[in-house]
């Protein structure tokens, strides 16, 4: 199988995606002349030209409204967000258009669009630029949101974004674009809503997604230098979440730990316990744990961020206290 | 009253639109009704506690959305704001599908669950009513990129009042549709108010038009009361966009009612003499007074396609009424496409 | 003690507090001369002139941004948002600016600043004005959020939010407006942060907030019919979160139901629940349970609004649940 | 150029600001030189990975920080965008202060916690550098607001690119300034580019100042490379917005430097040529023939000036560098305020 970054793995699941129907779409800002900020979209507007690969004004809300009414016109859109840092900016057009459209229309107008760009921090963007909105999105009925963590999940996962009828988000990450793994060419297209084992494990459930995915992989492998089995639970998706999947492993191990990149109030790591302790109360041997970003802003400071974040460590104090080991 | 062969007469204006015979004027005048009617029974239903939420009616403003939609084909789009049951009304959609919807009943044009601010219907590219203000105008220009993308000669026709003006999705989408050449009307409907606050407290600058300039586009300042002035203005805005030169049109007009069901007709913001003197622009006024004068119809016509609007009208409500609610799983259907 | 609706108790908070400190002013989409679009503001434009009571063009993001300027100059601003569902396009300025700015300026700009308006859904409003936005808010740190029940606790905790050196989001309710308590006159500053028992108990917590406090009383008369005593904790605040409250009750009652207005995935309740699973975790007799709006858009149809909301009905379902009742 | 001096002399407009001293224009080009030395000095600091995150130069841009801020008052506020090392510098944030905050030290004008994009001074009416393009326009409406409210006569002066134009916050700011006659100066750093966008591609019109028109504002359009024009300009406008009048103000520019420190000098979006044209308009150069021109300073004085901005910038990095980093208890500090 070859091997690929995150970052080709999705400009390859736009441009088979591109080929396959030519109502599919790419807009955003810098995605066709520049290539893409993050270079994501590179080479298509050279494949497919400017009408489909569409160069926008800084213009968050409006050019989401555009993507909302070229779906509603049976064209498929896949606006790109810069960073989903700006499209703060375009959350009314995400939830009161996109989201609502074919519940309000009574039925008539599916919203077969994708909203995608990197979300949450990258290294020393400050406040305004590391904002992971993932549990803001996941709230709200009438969208469907993914997280990819790998090369081979955002390609399956894009692409059946692209082929949904309903607005996808699809959360990438400015640290995950160069990041590796083997990514089948062709038709992958994985189901929106199926959490994936990346890692079995018997002792301790760690759920995680997205960036956090390999700070699960990294507390596992510190785990296992004490003799912890850590099963490692990749949500994929966040909406729906996976339940079945969720509950299933930590009736197995008993306990957990569930590990994301935003704020921990309200965040999606919330939901995932209210899920574990109403439908696998009886096999919690101790209360889910929770690593978050602290609750504060980001820092730019290198030391503070870091400090800020997810870390593996974080995640192994974690665990050993519901195991207690601590 | 300008009516479009007058206007074309005087001025033999090439770009001027083909004059509409005398049995479009007529069936002008019946959508005007209709529509009038229509909101007079709204009003009636809301008191009456069959209509909820929020309501607001189009007495008053029933030129614009007549003169305008009659320059537009079957197939071209229209999208509004929550003021929308005129424009609803005179595309088509039949009155019983609409007075269903503000009941929220099954049969309604959203099947009871988008409500008077939110009328859809598909199969008459209606592109619904939408709620929050200037939110809709982003779509229109989305509309009109599908329309250019797929290589159709469609135009959207958007409806917004002067207030949304103030909001930054106006100027995003302006500018957007302006670059890409799509092909949109943006039609303001300035009826002086945005609820309790006049244009002038809240706008540096009242002529909207004005804002086109920035846009590099066409615009025109239009008599809202006058049913011909407005389709001469749509029609060549309408014939500019299919050539994918977007035009904005700002429309004069008033609202004769309170902002919504909710809303009192007058109050601190406007007085009472003020509204009275507008009402003496009635544009069904208007219209009736030119078929009068040029031999169209007489008072008996005027007076039998009236009684003939309140018997449809009156059709819909019973309708609206004998309908059911939607059944209980309506609730969680709709929410995703499959 | 006199009797006042929640509106007079808000407009008697305003009054007291611009009297108090003429730095405080008032701004929003018809505050001034049209008494407010549910008359909050009643009087205060003649009382305080237009210089104090604005009214503003309708353009959310900016005249947010207005506040947040003004509020950097000291001043202490009162936003008044028409009703939350229009805030959704102010939310750059509130998560951005009025959170972040005390943060990345490295403590030199204060944000004394007041978010307020109805949130929520009132009747029929359909699915573009029936927002609750309490999850979203309350996951931003920078923020803090009240979402007051009663006309007592409305002038309290405006008049706090007034006070306070942080950007405050008050969440008041269309539905709650009309509402009449008694309201101590003058001063009646309630601290953000501190949850109510509305009601005690001893065999169920019910945890509620806002319009669902009622919801959750009326749940609560119906259960004492049955012989089950349910205390209704009003969290009152929701960032902070009184969690040493929820967790006194329900160490005490070893049940809870969390009632909450919005959207199940990532809502406030799902926060209360991991709370009360990580810090009551011994004390929980059953897991807890939630009662929300259905995930979905809020429906126009009068029945099917009814059948969307959570309602007293539910609540006791789920009471009986916990309860093993059922 | 066309230094305040002259250009009085030639039109004796009566409104022209008072000429500047040759005292202050030599304190001109050494701002200009600070500048333009710190930025090449935070270029080899980002190489050397000190420096993190995005960091946009200011090189080729100078004349305009310069040539605004001397038209300003000591008690004048100033609000920018990311972009914004040289209006920090200019206002007199200490170069060490700044080069710290770029570096994340604790002793850096925002402790470390801002970084590049978030320089703040309260004490100097600084109010920032601000990261969502458009984002800090409604600010400055409110700064100028919080002025007019508390009697007081500052302006406020607010710097952000043409890019900015497209989005709606600017349009529903200067909406709002003019409505209420707010006290500010919205100054358009025109570079020609948004990352490596032209503006003609998302621009429906490019001239920019053309916007003053629809809200009833002044403009101007000022040429960025020439620091007497825009001291000009700005000096005009800050006058006018005491007196409670805005003014929007586009000044040409250009942008020596790729977008940020991670985007390339040129490339697709332009050419090695246009960049290697534009130099030639560098705004240092032109200040420093004039000064000789004028017999004002000889090569010897500019190179020592030179000579010791360069020590000032050393000095500041060195400072940066040796600075402790925020301590651990700077992470939960100031999240709220007491
Ligand atoms: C963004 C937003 N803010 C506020 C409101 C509440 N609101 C509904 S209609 C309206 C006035 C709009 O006036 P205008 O655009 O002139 O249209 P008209 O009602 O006069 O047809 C307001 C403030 C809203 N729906 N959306
Ligand atoms: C709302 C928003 N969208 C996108 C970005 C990413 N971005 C940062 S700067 C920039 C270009 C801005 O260009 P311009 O306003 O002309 O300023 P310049 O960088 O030329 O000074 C973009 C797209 C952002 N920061 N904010
Ligand atoms: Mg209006
Ligand atoms: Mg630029």
């Amino acid at each position: 199988m070859p091997t690929l970054t995150y970052r080709d793995a999705l400009n390859q699941a736009l441009r088979e995606e591109m080929q396959r129907d030519p109502n599919v779409f790419l807009m955003g800002e810098e995605v066709g002349l520049y290539q893409g900020a993050y270079k994501v979209s590179r080479g298509l507007l050279e494949e497919f030209g400017p009408q489909r690969v569409v160069d926008t004004p800084i213009a968050e809300l409006g050019f989401a409204g555009v993507g909302v009414g070229a779906a509603m016109t049976g064209l498929r859109p896949v606006v790109e967000f810069m960073t989903w840092n700006f499209a703060v900016l375009a959350l009314d057009q995400i939830v009161n258009s996109a989201a609502k459209m074919l519940y309000m229309s009574g039925g008539q107008f599916p919203m077969p669009l994708v909203f995608r760009g990197p979300n949450g921090a990258a290294l020393q963007l400050g406040a305004q630029h590391s904002q992971a909105w993932e549990s803001w999105l996941a709230h709200i009925p009438g969208l469907k949101v993914v997280a990819p963590a790998t090369p081979a999940d955002a390609k399956g996962l894009l692409k059946a974004a692209i082929r949904d009828n309903n607005p996808v988000i699809v959360l990438e990450g400015e640290m995950l674009y160069n990041t590796k793994g083997e990514v089948p060419d062709g038709e992958l297209v994985i189901p929106i809503g199926q959490a994936d084992i990346k890692r079995p494990g018997t002792d301790v459930t760690l759920i995680c997604h997205s960036k956090t995915v390999t700070v699960a992989l990294k507390a596992a492998d510190l785990l296992q230098e004490s003799g912890v089995s850590a099963e490692v639970v990749d949500l994929r998706s966040l909406r729906p979440l996976d339940e079945a999947a969720i509950v299933a492993s930590v009736t197995k191990t008993n306990r957990c730990v569930v590990v994301e990149e935003g704020w921990h109030h309200c965040g999606v790591g919330a939901q995932v316990v209210d899920i574990i302790q109403r439908d696998a109360f009886d096999h919690l041997d101790a209360p889910v744990l929770r690593v978050t970003q602290v609750d504060a802003p980001m820092p730019y400071n290198k030391v503070l961020e870091r400090a800020a974040k997810s870390s593996p460590e974080k995640v192994v104090a974690a665990a050993r206290r519901v195991l207690y080991l601590d | 009253m300008t009516p479009a062969t007058a206007a074309q007469a005087k001025t033999k204006d090439p770009s001027a639109p083909s004059p509409l015979p005398p049995d479009r004027l007529r069936a002008l005048l019946r959508q005007m009704l209709l529509v009038r009617r229509f909101e007079e029974k709204a009003a009636e239903a809301y008191a009456l506690g069959k209509i909820g939420g929020f309501c607001h009616l189009y007495i008053g403003q029933e030129a614009v959305a007549v003169g305008s939609i009659a320059a537009l084909r079957d197939d071209d789009y229209l999208i509004c704001s929550y003021r929308e049951h005129g424009q609803a009304l005179v595309r088509g959609i039949p009155p019983a599908e609409v007075m269903a919807e503000l009941f929220g009943k099954a049969t309604g044009c959203s099947h009871g669950k988008g409500g008077s601010m939110h009328l859809f219907d598909a199969k008459r590219h209606f592109m619904g009513g939408h709620g929050i203000v200037g939110g809709h105008i982003p779509l229109a220009a989305g509309i009109g990129f599908g329309i250019k993308y797929k290589g159709g000669d469609q135009v959207c026709l958007c409806y917004f009042g002067e207030a949304a003006v103030n909001i930054g999705a106006f100027h995003e989408a302006l500018n957007m549709a302006a670059v890409w050449k799509l092909p949109v009307v943006f039609l303001c409907e300035n009826n002086r108010y945005g609820m309790g606050t006049a244009f002038e407290r809240v706008a540096a600058l009242t002529d909207v038009a004005e804002h086109a300039k920035s846009y590099d586009m066409e615009s025109a300042e239009v008599d809202g009361m006058d049913v011909f002035a407005v389709y001469d203005a749509a029609a060549r805005a309408v014939a500019r966009a299919r050539e994918g030169h977007p035009t904005l049109l700002e429309v004069r007009t008033y609202r004769f009612m309170g902002h919504s069901m909710s809303d009192p007709l007058h109050g601190v913001y406007r007085t009472k003499e003020e509204v009275e003197e507008q009402k003496k622009r009635d544009p069904i006024v208007g219209l009736t007074h030119h078929l009068r004068d040029e031999g169209l119809m007489d008072q008996a016509a005027i007076d039998a396609l009236d009684a003939e609007v309140h018997a449809e009208v009156d059709a819909a409500v019973k309708f609206a009424d004998e309908s059911p609610d939607p059944e209980p799983a309506a609730l969680m259907r709709d929410v995703l496409a499959d």
